[in-house]
Order: C-alpha cells, then structure tokens, then sequence
C-alpha cells in the first residue's frame, strides 16, 4: 500500500477544462507511478431524448465538494493511489462538451483501472447533480438509470 | 424552524428552491416529510416517492435520521451527474 | 451496438507521443460517444529492480502490430465502440518516459472502461514486447509476472 | 529449411537473432525445438522451459501447430510490454 497521502484535486466549475493540463498535473513529480487512468464524460446528442442540442447542470453547492470528497476517500482507502484529479462541470452545456473528468494514478494498473471506475460509479449515484436536456421537442430531466443503480454491486458496498 | 432546500423536479414542481418548516426538534426525516405534506398536499406525490433522496447537513440520509434545530435538510430526486 | 465500424488508430514508435493530441482526436467528429477512458503507463523508478534507470523496449516488428491489432479488434467485437487509439513505443526510454498509450470511446462508461481495461491485461499478455530494465547494479530482463496472466480471468477468454 | 527467430533473452543467450534450421515440413513445433536442441544441446535448457512461447507467421501456437516449408517461426521468453 502506499503510504504517503494521496495528492487529491477536486473541482466544481462552470468553466471547460484542459484535459492535457490535467495530465501534466498528473505526471509531475511523480517517478513511482506506472498507470494512470483516466475518464472523460461528454455531451451526447442522444441520450435519454433524441435530438439533444444542450444540457443543463444543477447541483446542490454546499454538498457537492463534500460528497466528491467523500468518494475520493473511499476510492483512495480501498486502492494504493498516489494522485486523484476530479472536475465536475454545471450550469449549460452543449453537445460534444466536456462534463466530467476523473484521473487516478498509482504504482499499478488494475489499482488505477478500478479506482477511477469506481469514482464515477459512485458519483453517478451519490453526487448531487442533475441534468436536465434541451432536445428540439423540448427540456426534459434525465431520469436516473437502474443499470447505474446496479453498478454499484460490483463493489461490494452495502449503500443503499 | 428548519429551512428544507429542493433541488431539481422538486424545485420546479414545488415553484420554490426552500421553505421554512415550523417543527419540534429532533424529530426524523420521514416526520419532516409528512408535516410538509400537511402543509402542501399538492407536494404528496413527490414527497412520497419512494425513490426521493435527502440530505441532512449535506450527507445522504435515510428515512429515520434524526434532525436537531438548525440542521439543513434538502430533498430531491435521484441524482443524474456525470 | 454500435453498426458503424470503429475508428481504430495502432502506433508502434520510438517518438514520444502527445496525449492531448490524442484525446482531441478521439473527440474530433464524435457527438455520439458519452464515455472516453485512456491509460498511460510510465517507466517506473522501483519496478522488479530498485533504483531503475531506464528500460530498453524490445520487440518483434514483424508481428507487433498485427498482435495489437486482433486484441484491439476482440476488444471491438465484445463492446460497442466508436474509436480505439493505441501507441506503444520501443527502443530506448528513461524513468517517468511514457510507454503506452491506450484510449476507447464509446456511448457508454462501463463499456469503455472494460475495453480499456481488457486491451491492456491482453496487450501485456499477447503482444511480443520486452522490457530490459537498466538499474544502478546493472541490467535484467523484467520477468513476466503471473498475476498478469491471472488477470486474463476476468475475461472468460480460453487463451492459452 | 526455416528460418527461426529469437527475441530478449534467448537471442542474448544463443548469441543470434536467428538460424536456418535444416528440417523436413511439415513438421510440428514440438518437432522443431528437438531438432534445434539437437543441434545446440546449450540451448535445451532455454527451450524446454514450459513458458517458452512459439509464434508462426506472427501468430502465438501451441506446440502441437504444424510448420510448412517458409513458414515464419519465434521463439521468445513471456512477453512483458505495457
């Protein structure tokens, strides 16, 4: 296990992010790692309604970071990490746009491979955001998913 | 008092973002939720999903939770994010 | 799944390779895909020697690509994926060098994260590359590692 | 005749990339390491090892795969790339 604290860096933004600056980030000062993982999540043009033109992102601020917090935490207890990078995206969004990013690094691959997995399964059912779609027939809240649901039993956390 | 935030369909649905709730503390999270309805009853059907999520001081909570004076609760549907 | 066929892009090179040029084109032209996972993996200071200097990639030109080929293609047939990049450099590379390159896009996360996951354990099992690690008491050839071949397991593939 | 390669450690220990082997096709793997055993009983130790790969036109097989006249043929150690 790595000993050392992780280095964590967690965002909530408006803004777009550069994901080539992320990976430097992750990169820097770092000779003991050999795998980094990393997620992007994008706007797609159909989701849950077809013909998709934008979204739109809330979240609860106050609880936001503390929750992302949280699963980092997690992720980093259960997996030798030495370097965590999550940025969140809200407010509207376009279809091709960046939502999410999540970079794990560690000594290994399967460590950094099922850490950076696990942040976004349990972001997608415990961090506070909400999409809501503009599709050319109208806006429409995206409904939570069962198979999202079901993600997290893979893990093995009793969470309800 | 307690303010109760609403987030998402519960926030558009209910035309508020927060409500001020006159309620004996500690009470639970389920005894919030049936003094809102008293209050609104046009507010039952969401507040009676079974799939509706609360948050007490900004950590996810269940039904029985107990709530004091000055706590912050909030409700809101499933979460949909990332 | 996914009709059309991938967009699959395989580089064996001693050049170093740019990341952020790479993520840009698995973004270029894609308003379907909603998930993006890469892996890097790096030279590492402490590998099976300590004190690791550099590594000398070997490999068998003749066949290296089409190996990374028919795993990238197994990878294609088992989920619905929209691009594949894969870069893997040889010759001669120093600690914190970049090896290995890995990047899937496709509609959905578990989807590209398995693929990512899947190329990875069977590119390390599969593909004839090997690693000589220069270190500060001389040269070794790394050893292949069973827990590599244990994670071709979660594959359920019979390969031998 | 075929030629047969040797990658990492066995091209360093048999000091070539490479020999022509001088044996009737087709023939199978199995066949092949005897032969060059045969010819270098130095290298017996290399190829006996059960963690040996082959591969033919650039295709990992097994031992039991059958070689025909210009058939590409490797031998190597466990690959360790990634």
């Amino acid at each position: 296990m790595n000993t050392a604290q992780p280095s964590i860096s967690i965002k909530v933004q408006t803004d777009d992010f550069d994901v080539a600056s992320e990976y430097a980030a992750m990169r820097t000062n770092n000779t003991q790692d050999g795998a980094i993982v990393f997620f992007s999540g994008l706007v797609r043009e159909m989701n849950q309604g077809q013909g998709v033109t934008g979204l739109f992102l809330e979240h609860y601020p106050a609880m936001t970071e503390k929750s992302l917090h949280g699963i980092v935490e997690q992720a980093c207890e259960r997996w030798p990490l030495s370097k965590v990078r999550l940025i969140h995206r809200v407010g509207q969004l376009h279809v091709s746009d960046q939502i999410v990013f999540v970079a794990v690094s560690s000594a290994h691959r399967e460590a950094a491979f099922d850490a950076c997995h696990f942040i976004m399964d349990f972001l997608k059912k415990r961090a506070p955001f909400w999409k809501k779609e503009t599709t050319t027939i109208g806006d429409r809240w995206v409904e939570a998913l069962e198979k999202d649901k079901m993600a997290l039993d893979k893990w093995n956390i009793n969470d309800k | 008092m307690i303010n109760i935030l609403f987030f998402a369909q519960l926030k558009e649905l209910f035309g508020q973002a927060s409500v001020e709730l006159n309620i004996e503390t500690p009470c639970t999270v389920a005894q919030i939720k049936q003094s809102l309805i008293h209050n609104h009853s046009a507010w039952a059907e969401q507040l009676n999903k079974p799939t509706i999520m609360c948050a007490v001081n900004q950590d996810m909570v269940a039904d029985d939770h107990i709530v004091n004076a000055n706590d912050e609760v909030a409700f809101f549907p499933p979460v949909t994010g990332g």
